[in-house]
C-alpha cells in the first residue's frame, strides 16, 4: 500500500532542528518523536514519555516509555532524550527557543528525567512536541553532534539527509525537494491506524500542476489546494477537497508609531495614531465578501488574532467588526479626512491563502470610503525583508498571518500585542509597534500563570484592549485546503500537520 | 584553433569573475535570507547571530572576496535551505536539464528547420502560411498557460502522459536518465515540447528568412544549373548559408533553457536546476544562486565558444584572413 | 516635408504594402490595438484601474452571453477582483504594448549596435563586447529586474517609485534581451564585411559608422526583424512574470499579461475568460505584428519584390 | 540536325514601373560540334537567353513567347524536374559571375565531386581524381593542393576557372558560356580556349558562347550571332561577321575593336546608336562637372605614386605560435612610380597579386611591409581618420567585380550619390541628383538607371556604375581593377575615352589592371608585368609591347588573341 502525496514545498532537512516551521517539524514527526505529541484535535497526549509530573512550578518529572527501539534497532533511553536536548540547543539550532525552556535535565534512572525551567512555564508540554529525541549512539557514530546549519564549519552533517528516529515510518530515499520515500518501521512500539507501508512524498509547485496530478491519479493527497480549484475537485471523479479551519489567522496592522507614515501623501502626521481613523478602516472591509468571493465561502472572519482552535480563544471577543461603510466616512470625516487619505500597503503574493487578492479587495473596498491604497505586492522573501525588524519595520500598512507556534494564545499576544522591546526580544512581531502598558503587563502575566481559569480571564482582557483600541485589523482564519483520493482518509490538522499514522487507504 | 579556445578559457575566467561580482551586489535585493531560514518563533537576537555567522553583516566585497576564494578550491558553500554543498545539488540536479534541454533543442531543431525550409521554398502555399500562422499561436501564450493547458489535456482529460517530474530514472554513475524508462520518456514529452515551441518558431521563422535571401543568389542559380537535385540544393547548399543566424540563435536558446527553463520546470515540476534556481530566488538562497550563476556564466561561455568554433567551421571566410583587414 | 510624403507614397515601400491584403489587415489590427489601448479612457466601459469603482461582488462573473450568471454590464465577464474584462483589456494593453514596444526597441538598439560593432571592428572590441554579453546572459531577466528595482528604489525618492515601475521594467526587459540581437547581427556582419560593396565605401571614406549603418545594417536586418517581433510577445509576457515577483505595475492595475497570469489561476475551476480573452488579444497582436515583420523584411529586399 | 534551337524567343520583366522587353523576336541555333559566338551591346540580352534556356530566368523575368529544342525535343515546357535532368547533363551553363557562383561554404573539391557524381558513373575516388583533372585542364596551379581550398581564397580568373571545371565536368552536349574568359589572363584565356575547342571536336558538343572579347570570337566561334537592344540584328559565318558585316550596328562594332597593333589616340567610337541621347556625346570635360574645383592644394611636383618594397602576406593557418603560422606571399618586393598625369598599366597571370596591389594603395589591405607614397605623403604611416579622408576623396577604385561591389540594398542613385554627399561636392540634394544622373548617361546607363537596384542590371551595366561611383569624387588618381572586362566594345570605348579625355584634360593619374593588352597598348603609358606576386617587368607601352625584355612578358604577347587569325573553318 503506498501513499503518494504532495505539498507545496520540501522539508529543509532530515535533521529535525534545522527548522523551527511546521511543515518540516510536521513531516519529521513521521520519523521522529517527541515526549509529547497532539493527535489529530490538536489534543495533548503522550509520546515517548508515558507522563510526567509538576510537583514543583520549576522542576518536571518525566517518565519515560521503555521498550521503544530507533530505526537501526537501539533501545531509547533517558540518555538519548538528554543528548537531544543538549543538540537542539547547538549553534546551529533553529530549536534552541523550545529547548532553551529547559533551564537543565538530569537522568534520575534509565528511564525518568527531572528538568527544571527558568521560569514557570503553562505551556512547556506542548513547547515540547516538536523536540524530537535522536539517538546519542547513532549521532556519535556519525558524528552529528551538532545540528545542521548552513554555516560552513558543518559541511555534510549526517542527520541532514540521514534520520534514525522512533517513529512509525522510515525514510529510505531522500532527493531534496525532488522525492522521499518512507517505509513502514516494523519495530513501532505503538499500534496505529494506519494501513499504509510506503509513503512517496512529491513536493510540487505550482498548485494548478499539484491539482491536475490529483485528478489524474497520480497522487493520493495534495495540498494546499486553490480555493477556487474545490469546484473542480467536487466535479472530478474519484476526488473530493479536504477542508477544515486552520489555526492561522491573517489580519492587517497599522504603522502607530512613526509621527508621519513613510508611504501617505499625509505630511507631518500620522493618521493611524488615530483610532477613529482605525476604526474606520475596521468598518470599511466587508469580511464576508472576502469571504464569499475570494475564499470561496471557507474562510472564518475573525475579530481577533487568534483562532478558535488555540488555546484561550474566547468566542465572544472574537466576533469581527460590523461592515458599515457609512460609519466608516463618518468617522474619516470626524477625524479630518473626509475625502480620505492615500497609503501604501506592503503585502505578500506567495504566502498565504490567496493573500494578493485579499489585499486587493481590501484595498477596492477602502478605496469606497475614499481611502486610496497603493498595493506594493512582493514574494516573501521581499516581502519580509522589507517589513520585518531586520528590515526597520519598512511599512505604513501590511498584512500578515499567525499560528500560535504552540497553539497557545500566549504567543500571540507576546509576539503581536505586546510593545516592541527589542532587549527582551517582546514584540517583534508588532510591527506597527502598537502599545498598550496594560496588554503588557497582562502578557508576562499570562506567561507565568498556571491556573487555567485566572488565565483565561487575563487573556480575555487583552484581546478585548486591543480590540477596543482597534490595534489590528484581524480578517479570517484561512481554511485548510487539501485534495484528496476518495477512499483515503487522512484526518486534517488545523496546524496543517500531515501525520501518517492516521492515514488509511483503501483495501 | 586551440589557441582561440585556450584564450577563450582564459577570458571565461574573468567573466565568471564579473557574474560572481554583480551577482554579490544583486543580492542585496533580493531579499532577506534569514527569514525563510528560521520558523517564525526564532528570536531577533538569534536572527542577528547567524546572520553574523553566515558573514552576510560584511560589506559585499568583503562577501564577494570570500566566495571567489573558496571557489577557486572548489567550495561553493552549503545551501541555506538544504544544507547541502552547492556544488552536489547542482551536479543532481544537472542531469534532468541537459537531458530536457537536449531533447527540446532536438526537437526545435528537427521541426523548426524542415519547417522553415518549407515556407521559404512554397512561400506562397496556403500550407506555408498556416504553418507560419499556427506557430506564432505558441509563442503568443506565456509558457504557464501552455504548460498548464497541456497538463489539463493530455495529464488529466486524456491521462495518457504524466503531469508532473521526470518518472522513474536510471542511475548511471553519477548520471542520471528518464530516458532509459518508459514512464521517463513519457514524462519528458510535454516539457520538452513546451519548451521547444519558442525556439521552433523562432529557429523556423530564421530559416525561412534567411533562405528566402540566399535562394536568390548566384551561387544557388549555379548548382540549379548543374542540375543538382533539389535536396542538395535546397540542404546542402542554400541551408547550410542560412546557419549563422541560426547557429547563433540556437546556441543562445540552449543556453538559456539550460540556464533557466524555470517556467517550463515549474509547471511541470521538472527537478531541474531551473527549478532548484527559482526556488533558490524565492528562499533568498545566496550560495546556491552566486554559485550558480557562475556556473552559467561557464556555460554561456563554453556555449558562445562553440558557437563561433562553428562558425569557422560552417564559413571558412570567417576563419583566418583577420590580419588582412586595414584601417 | 510635403515631398517626403510624396516619396514615401511613390516608394516600393508604400507600393507593396497597399498591394498585400493580408499586410493591410494587420496594420489594421495593430493600429485598432494600439489606438484602443491609447484612448481606452474614452472607449471602455469602465475604469478597472479606479479602485472606487470596482466591486469585490461582481467577481468571477461569466461572459454576458452565459445564460446563468452572465451581466450586461459586463460584457466579457469579470475577474477575481469584479474588474470588467473588457475594459482590463483595454486598459492593459496600455502598459502592456509599453512595455514590450518599448523594451524590444531598447534591446534591438542597443543589441544592433554592438553586434555590429562588435563584427566590424573584431579584436579586442569584439572580443569586450562579446565577454559582456556573456556576462549579461548569464542573469535572467528575473534578477536583472530586481537588481534594478532595487537600485532605482534606492536612487529615487519613494514618491517616484510607482511611476518608476514601468520603466524598471522596459529597462530590465530591454537589458536581458540584447545579446540575441548583438550575436546575430556580429555573426552576419563578419560576414557582409568581407563583400566588395563594403570596400568600396571604405574606398570612398565613408566612416565606419556611416558604414555600418548605411551599409551593413540593410543588409543583417532580416533576422533582427525576425527575432524582434517574436520577442515583442515575449517582453509582454515577462513584464507579467516580473510583476508577480513585485518589480512590476502593481497588482491593482493589471496588464495584458498580467491578466493571463490571474485568469491562469481559474482555469482549473472553469472561469476561462479571465485568461481566454486577454490571450487571444495578445495572439491577435502578436499575430499582426509578426504578419507585418514578415511583410517589412521581404520588401526592404529588393531582390524579394 | 541542330542541338539546340530556340525560336521567337520574347523574355519580359514586368515590373510596376512598366514591362521591360530584355529579349525579342530572336531566333539560334547551335550544331553539334559548332561554337556560336553571341556578342552584342551590354544589356542586350544576351546572358537573359542563356539563363531562359536552362530555364533558370530570375522572376519576375519570364518567357513571355517561344520554344526551345534541345535535339529536337521541346524543352521550355518541360517540368520543373524533367528541366533539372537536363540541366548540367546535357546542357552545361557557365554564369557571367565567377565570383558568386560558387557556394561560399564548400570547398571546391566538394563541389566537383557532387557534380561529378551526380552525372557520372563514377565512385568517390575516381570523382575526385576527375575533379583535380579538370583544375589541371583549366589551369589551376598546384590543383591537388587547391582542391581543397574555399572560393574566397582564390583570385577572380582562378574562380572563372573553377566555375568552367564545373560546367563541363559532366559532358553535357551543349554548353553556354557566358563571357568565360573576361577574368583570365591571355595564356589561360589561350589554354580554355583550347579546351573549348577540343571539346567541341572531340565529342562533338555544341557551344553558345556569350563574350566582348572580338578575339575570342575570331579565335574560337564558326557563326557569330549579334545582338541590339533584346534583338538579333545579324547572323553569319564568323569570317563574313568580322571581315563583312552586313548590319550597320555590327559595322560600327567591329570597327571600335581596340587595335593590339598600333597606339590611338582616342577609341573608335560605335557610330550606330538608334536613339539619340545615350552615350556618344563627347563631354567638355574642362566645364563640366567633373572638371570643376580640381585644385587640391599641394603643388607636389614628384610621381605622384611611388611604391616601394611592398609586400602582402595573407595568414593561410593561424596557430597561437608565430612560428608555425602560414603565410601566403601574393605581393613580393614590388616597385614602382607613377607620375601625375600618367596611365600606368598591370597586367600579368590571374591571381599574380594585381588586385592586391591595387588594394593595398587604396588602403584596404595594410602591406606586411613597405610604403606607399602618394603625393609625397607615406600613406602606411597615415594614422587618423580625418587625413585620410583628404587622400580618399583624390583616389578611388573601380572593383574588379560588378556583381558585388554594389549593395544589393541600395538604389543605383543613392549608390552613385554617396561620395558626392559624403564629401559635400554638391550643395543640394537636387543637384546631387543631377549630377548622378548626368554620370550615369556618361557612363551610358541613361537616366532612368538611377531608380533601380543593382540586380536589375546586366554585368556590364553594373559595372558602369561602379565606374560612376568611382568618378563621383573628382578623383586625381584612380585605381581601375578590369574596368572593362565586362563591357562590350562600344561601350568600352566610350568609357576608355571618357577616361582618356579626365586624363588629358585634367591629369588624372590612374593604376589601370587589364588582361585586355590592346587595350593596354591603348591605354596606358607605363605597364607593369606580373607573376607570382612579382614585379617582373616595368616600361614604357610601346617599348614593351615593341620589345618585351622578360620570358614571360614575351610569352603574353604571343599569345595575345588577334583579330586577323579567323578560326579556320
Ligand atoms: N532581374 C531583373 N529585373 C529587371 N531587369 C533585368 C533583370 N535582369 C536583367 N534585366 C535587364 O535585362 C536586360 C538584359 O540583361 P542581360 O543580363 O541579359 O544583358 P547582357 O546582354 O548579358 O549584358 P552584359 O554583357 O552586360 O552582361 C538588361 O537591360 C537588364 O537591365
Ligand atoms: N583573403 C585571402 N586569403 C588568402 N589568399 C588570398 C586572399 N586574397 C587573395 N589571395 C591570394 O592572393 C593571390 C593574388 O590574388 P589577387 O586577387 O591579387 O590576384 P589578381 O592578380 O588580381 O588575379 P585576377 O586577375 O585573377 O583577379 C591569389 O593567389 C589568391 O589566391
Ligand atoms: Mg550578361
Ligand atoms: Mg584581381
Ligand atoms: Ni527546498
Amino acid at each position: 500500500q503506498t501513499f503518494k502525496y504532495a505539498f507545496q514545498g520540501d522539508m529543509g532537512s532530515l535533521d529535525p532542528y534545522s527548522l523551527n516551521e511546521t511543515f518540516t517539524l510536521g513531516f519529521q514527526g513521521n520519523f521522529y518523536e517527541a515526549l509529547t505529541a497532539y493527535d489529530e484535535n490538536l489534543k495533548l497526549i503522550p509520546a515517548l514519555a508515558t507522563s510526567w509530573e509538576n510537583p514543583e512550578p520549576n522542576k518536571w518529572i518525566f517518565h519515560l516509555r521503555e521498550g521503544v527501539k530507533f530505526h537501526n534497532g537501539n533501545d531509547f533511553t533517558a540518555d538519548d532524550v538528554i543528548f537531544s536536548w543538549e543538540r537542539a540547543q547547538t549553534d546551529g539550532s533553529d530549536l534552541r527557543g523550545r529547548a532553551g525552556q529547559i533551564a537543565s535535565m538530569t537522568k534520575v534512572d534509565d528511564y525518568t528525567i527531572e528538568a527544571t525551567t527558568g521560569q514557570p512555564n503553562a505551556v512547556l508540554m506542548q513547547d515540547l512536541t516538536f523536540l524530537y529525541i535522536m539517538d546519542k549512539e547513532w549521532s556519535e557514530e556519525h558524528d552529528t553532534l551538532e545540528a545542521t546549519s548552513p554555516s560552513d564549519t558543518n559541511t555534510n552533517n549526517y542527520a541532514n539527509l540521514n534520520e534514525n528516529g522512533t517513529g512509525p515510518f522510515m525514510v529510505v530515499e531522500r532527493q531534496p525537494d525532488v522525492k522521499t520515500k518512507l517505509v513502514r518501521f516494523d519495530g513501532y512500539w505503538k499500534d496505529i491506524k494506519s494501513n499504509v507501508k510506503e509513503v512517496e512524498f512529491t513536493p510540487i509547485t505550482q498548485a494548478s500542476t499539484r491539482v491536475a496530478a490529483l485528478i489524474s491519479g497520480e497522487m493520493d493527497l495534495v495540498y494546499p489546494v486553490a480555493v477556487q480549484d474545490w469546484k473542480r475537485l467536487d466535479e472530478a471523479e474519484g476526488v473530493a477537497p479536504l477542508t477544515g479551519p486552520e489555526a492561522r489567522t491573517i489580519f492587517l496592522g497599522m504603522d502607530q508609531e512613526r509621527d508621519e507614515l513613510l508611504y501617505s501623501n499625509i505630511k507631518g502626521k500620522n493618521p493611524f495614531k488615530d483610532q477613529k481613523v482605525r476604526a474606520a478602516f475596521a468598518h470599511a472591509i466587508n469580511l464576508d465578501a472576502i469571504k464569499k468571493k475570494i475564499m470561496r465561502g471557507s474562510s472564518t472572519p475573525a475579530g481577533i488574532l487568534i483562532a478558535p482552535q488555540i488555546n484561550g480563544f474566547n468566542a465572544e471577543i472574537a466576533k469581527p467588526y460590523s461592515y458599515d461603510p457609512k460609519l466608516s466616512k463618518k468617522l474619516l470625516e470626524e477625524a479630518g479626512y473626509p475625502d480620505g487619505f492615500e497609503v501604501g500597503m506592503d503585502c505578500p503574493n506567495d504566502r498565504y491563502v490567496n493573500d494578493e487578492k485579499v489585499c486587493q479587495a481590501v484595498a477596492s473596498m477602502l478605496a469606497k470610503v475614499g481611502v486610496k491604497v497603493d498595493l506594493n505586492a512582493q514574494p516573501k522573501s521581499k516581502y519580509f525583508a522589507k517589513i520585518l525588524a531586520t528590515g526597520g519595520f519598512d511599512t505604513s500598512f501590511y498584512l500578515l498571518g499567525w499560528t500560535p507556534g504552540s497553539i497557545d494564545a500566549h504567543n500571540a499576544i507576546l509576539n503581536l500585542m505586546h510593545s516592541v522591546d527589542k532587549d527582551a526580544q517582546k514584540g517583534m512581531f508588532n510591527l506597527g509597534h502598537y502599545s498598550n502598558a496594560r496588554v503588557d503587563e497582562l502578557t508576562d502575566e499570562i506567561g507565568k500563570e498556571t491556573d487555567p481559569a485566572t488565565r483565561q480571564a487575563m487573556i480575555d482582557e487583552a484581546f478585548q484592549i486591543v480590540k477596543d483600541e482597534v490595534g489590528y485589523l484581524p480578517l479570517h482564519q484561512q481554511p485548510l485546503s487539501w485534495g484528496v483520493r476518495e477512499g483515503v482518509t487522512v484526518p486534517q490538522r488545523a496546524d496543517n500537520v500531515l501525520d501518517f499514522r492516521n492515514v488509511v487507504l483503501p483495501e | 584553433m586551440i589557441s582561440f579556445i585556450v584564450k577563450r578559457l582564459l577570458q571565461s575566467v574573468l567573466v565568471m569573475l564579473t557574474v560572481a561580482f554583480v551577482a554579490f551586489a544583486l543580492f542585496n535585493y533580493v531579499g532577506d535570507p534569514i527569514s525563510n531560514m528560521v520558523g517564525q518563533d526564532t528570536t531577533f537576537a538569534e536572527r542577528e547571530q547567524l546572520r553574523e555567522q553566515l558573514g552576510l553583516n560584511d560589506p559585499f566585497i568583503v562577501q564577494f572576496g570570500r566566495f571567489v576564494g573558496k571557489a577557486v578550491q572548489g567550495d561553493f558553500g552549503l545551501s541555506y535551505h538544504h544544507k547541502q554543498p552547492v556544488s552536489d545539488l547542482i551536479a543532481e540536479r544537472m542531469p534532468a536539464t541537459l537531458e530536457l534541454s537536449f531533447i527540446s533543442a532536438l526537437m526545435s531543431l528537427l521541426l523548426g528547420i524542415p519547417l522553415g525550409v518549407y515556407t521559404a521554398l512554397h512561400r506562397d502555399s496556403i500550407i506555408s502560411k498556416l504553418i507560419m500562422t499556427g506557430s506564432l499561436i505558441g509563442v503568443s501564450l506565456p509558457t504557464f498557460l501552455i504548460g498548464i493547458l497541456m497538463i489539463l489535456l493530455f495529464g488529466v482529460v486524456w491521462r495518457v502522459l504524466p503531469t508532473f517530474g521526470r518518472g522513474d530514472v536510471v542511475h548511471l554513475g553519477w548520471w542520471s536518465t528518464g530516458l532509459l524508462t518508459e514512464s521517463g520518456l513519457k514524462s519528458i514529452i510535454m516539457p520538452a515540447f513546451t519548451l521547444a515551441l519558442f525556439q521552433m518558431t523562432l529557429i523556423m521563422r530564421l530559416v525561412r528568412a534567411e533562405m528566402l535571401e540566399i535562394l536568390r543568389t548566384d551561387f544557388i542559380k549555379f548548382a540549379r544549373a548543374r542540375g543538382l537535385p533539389k535536396r542538395s540544393v535546397n540542404y546542402r547548399h542554400a541551408l547550410k548559408n542560412t546557419l549563422v543566424p541560426v547557429i547563433t540563435i540556437t546556441g543562445l536558446q540552449i543556453g538559456s533553457i539550460i540556464a533557466f527553463a524555470i517556467i517550463t520546470e515549474s509547471v511541470f515540476q521538472w527537478p531541474g536546476m531551473g527549478l532548484l534556481f527559482i526556488q533558490a530566488i524565492s528562499d533568498v538562497d545566496i550560495p546556491i544562486m552566486a554559485a550558480y550563476l557562475v556556473m552559467i556564466a561557464l556555460f554561456f561561455v563554453v556555449i558562445n565558444l562553440i558557437v563561433d568554433v562553428l562558425y569557422f567551421l560552417v564559413d571558412p571566410r570567417l576563419r583566418v584572413d583577420r590580419v588582412s583587414s586595414g584601417r | 516635408m510635403k515631398q517626403a510624403l510624396k516619396r514615401f507614397f511613390d516608394g516600393d515601400l508604400w507600393y507593396s504594402f497597399s498591394h498585400s491584403p493580408i499586410v493591410i489587415l494587420s496594420a489594421v489590427v495593430t493600429l485598432l490595438i494600439i489606438l484602443a489601448a491609447i484612448f481606452a479612457p474614452w472607449i471602455a466601459p469602465h475604469n478597472p484601474f479606479d479602485l472606487a469603482a470596482i466591486d469585490i461582488m461582481d467577481s468571477n462573473l461569466p461572459p454576458a452571453w452565459n445564460e446563468f450568471d452572465g451581466d450586461i454590464r459586463f460584457l466579457l465577464g469579470t475577474d477575481d477582483q469584479g474588474r470588467d474584462i473588457l475594459s482590463t483589456i483595454l486598459y492593459g494593453a496600455r502598459i502592456s504594448l509599453l512595455v514590450g514596444f518599448a523594451s524590444v526597441a531598447f534591446s534591438v538598439v542597443l543589441g544592433v549596435g554592438l553586434g555590429l560593432v562588435s563584427g566590424y571592428v573584431g579584436g579586442r572590441t569584439d572580443t569586450f563586447i562579446m565577454r559582456i554579453a556573456d556576462v549579461q546572459l548569464s542573469f535572467p531577466a528575473i534578477l536583472i529586474a530586481l537588481l534594478i528595482d532595487g537600485v532605482a528604489r534606492g536612487i529615487f525618492p519613494r514618491e517616484l517609485h510607482d511611476e518608476l515601475a514601468v520603466y524598471v521594467l522596459i529597462f530590465a526587459i530591454g537589458i536581458s534581451g540584447w545579446v540575441q540581437y548583438a550575436r546575430t547581427v556580429r555573426g552576419a556582419t563578419m560576414v557582409e564585411k568581407g563583400k566588395e560593396y563594403v570596400q568600396a565605401a571604405r574606398v570612398i571614406g565613408i566612416r565606419p559608422g556611416t558604414i555600418l549603418f548605411r551599409h551593413i545594417l540593410p543588409n543583417v536586418t532580416g533576422p533582427v526583424l525576425v527575432i524582434g517581433t517574436i520577442h515583442l510577445a515575449l517582453a509582454i509576457i515577462t513584464e507579467a512574470t516580473l510583476s508577480f515577483l513585485g518589480v512590476g505595475v502593481p497588482p491593482t492595475t493589471p496588464s495584458l499579461g498580467t491578466l493571463i497570469r490571474i485568469g491562469n489561476d481559474y482555469l482549473f475551476s472553469g472561469e476561462w475568460w479571465i485568461t481566454i480573452f486577454p490571450g487571444v488579444a495578445l495572439i491577435l497582436l502578436v499575430l499582426a505584428v509578426n504578419l507585418l515583420g514578415d511583410w517589412l523584411r521581404d520588401a526592404l529586399n529588393p531582390k524579394l519584390r | 540536325m541542330t542541338l539546340l534551337e530556340v525560336k521567337d524567343l520574347r523574355i519580359e520583366f514586368p515590373s510596376r514601373r512598366g514591362t521591360m522587353v530584355a529579349v525579342d523576336k530572336v531566333n539560334l541555333h547551335v550544331n553539334p560540334g559548332e561554337v556560336l559566338g553571341v556578342v552584342g551591346e551590354s544589356g542586350a540580352g544576351k546572358s537573359t537567353i542563356g539563363n531562359a534556356v536552362i530555364g533558370l530566368l530570375e522572376p519576375p523575368g519570364r518567357m513571355a513567347a517561344g520554344e526551345v529544342y534541345l535535339q529536337g525535343e521541346r524543352i521550355d515546357n518541360l517540368s520543373d524536374n524533367a528541366k533539372r535532368k537536363l540541366r548540367g547533363k546535357r546542357i552545361g551553363m557557365i554564369f557571367q559571375d565567377p565570383l558568386t557562383s560558387l557556394d561560399p561554404l564548400q570547398t571546391i573539391e566538394k563541389q566537383l565531386v557532387e557534380t561529378i557524381l551526380l552525372h557520372l558513373d563514377l565512385n568517390e575516388n575516381e570523382a575526385q581524381q576527375r575533379a583535380v583533372d579538370l583544375l589541371r585542364q583549366v589551369g589551376i596551379p598546384d590543383p591537388d593542393h587547391r582542391v581543397k581550398q574555399y572560393p574566397h581564397q582564390f583570385s577572380g580568373g582562378m574562380r572563372q576557372r573553377v566555375v568552367i571545371a564545373l560546367a563541363l565536368c559532366a559532358e553535357p552536349e551543349v554548353i553556354i558560356a557566358d563571357e568565360p574568359t573576361t577574368a583570365l589572363d591571355v595564356s589561360i584565356q589561350a589554354q580554355i580556349l583550347e579546351l573549348i575547342k577540343k571539346l567541341c571536336i572531340e565529342k562533338n558538343v555544341g557551344m553558345m558562347i556569350i563574350t566582348h572579347d572580338m578575339g575570342v570570337i575570331a579565335d574560337v566561334t564558326d557563326r557569330v550571332a549579334v545582338m541590339y537592344r533584346g534583338n538579333l540584328v545579324e547572323e553569319g559565318p564568323t569570317a563574313k561577321i568580322l571581315g563583312d558585316p552586313d548590319h550597320p550596328y555590327t559595322q560600327s562594332l567591329i570597327s571600335a575593336v581596340p587595335r593590339p597593333d598600333k597606339r590611338l589616340d582616342r577609341f573608335p567610337l560605335v557610330e550606330y546608336i538608334e536613339s539619340a541621347g545615350d552615350a556618344k556625346k563627347s563631354l567638355d570635360v574642362a566645364n563640366h562637372w567633373l572638371g570643376q574645383a580640381r585644385d587640391f592644394g599641394d603643388h607636389y611636383t614628384g610621381p605622384l605614386i611611388h611604391v616601394e618594397n611592398l609586400y602582402m602576406r595573407f595568414l593561410t593557418k593561424n596557430s597561437m605560435f608565430k612560428s608555425k603560422r602560414e603565410y601566403f606571399d601574393a605581393v613580393k618586393d614590388a616597385n614602382f612610380e607613377i607620375n601625375s598625369g600618367e596611365i600606368f598599366g598591370l597586367v600579368g597571370e590571374s591571381g599574380s597579386g594585381k588586385s592586391t596591389i591595387a588594394r593595398m594603395i587604396s588602403g584596404l589591405y595594410t602591406p606586411a611591409e613597405g610604403s606607399i607614397y602618394f603625393a609625397g605623403t607615406d600613406l602606411t604611416q597615415i594614422t587618423t581618420e580625418k587625413k585620410r579622408d583628404y587622400f580618399r576623396r583624390q583616389m578611388q577604385m573601380i572593383f574588379q567585380d560588378p556583381f558585388s561591389s554594389l549593395n544589393p540594398r541600395k538604389k543605383v542613385l543613392d549608390i552613385v550619390a554617396e561620395p558626392i554627399r559624403f564629401h559635400g561636392l554638391a550643395s543640394s540634394r537636387a543637384e546631387t541628383e543631377t549630377i548622378v544622373r548626368d554620370l550615369l548617361d556618361h557612363v551610358g546607363l541613361g537616366d532612368k538607371a538611377a531608380l533601380k537596384y543593382p540586380h536589375e542590371f546586366s554585368g556590364g551595366q553594373r559595372q558602369r556604375i561602379s565606374i560612376a561611383r568611382a568618378l563621383a569624387t573628382r578623383p586625381r588618381f584612380l585605381i581601375c581593377d578590369e574596368p572593362t572586362s565586362a563591357l562590350d566594345v562600344s561601350i568600352q570605348a566610350q568609357i576608355l575615352n571618357l577616361l582618356k579625355d579626365l586624363q588629358a584634360e585634367l591629369g588624372l593619374t590612374m593604376l589601370f589592371i587589364s588582361h585586355d593588352l590592346p587595350v593596354i597598348r591603348q591605354m596606358c603609358d607605363k605597364v607593369g608585368v606580373m607573376r607570382h606576386g612579382q614585379l617582373l617587368e616595368v616600361a614604357d607601352t610601346e617599348q614593351l609591347f615593341e620589345n618585351p625584355q622578360h620570358e614571360y612578358s614575351q610569352h603574353l604577347l604571343e599569345l595575345m588573341p588577334k583579330l586577323s587569325n579567323v578560326k579556320a573553318a
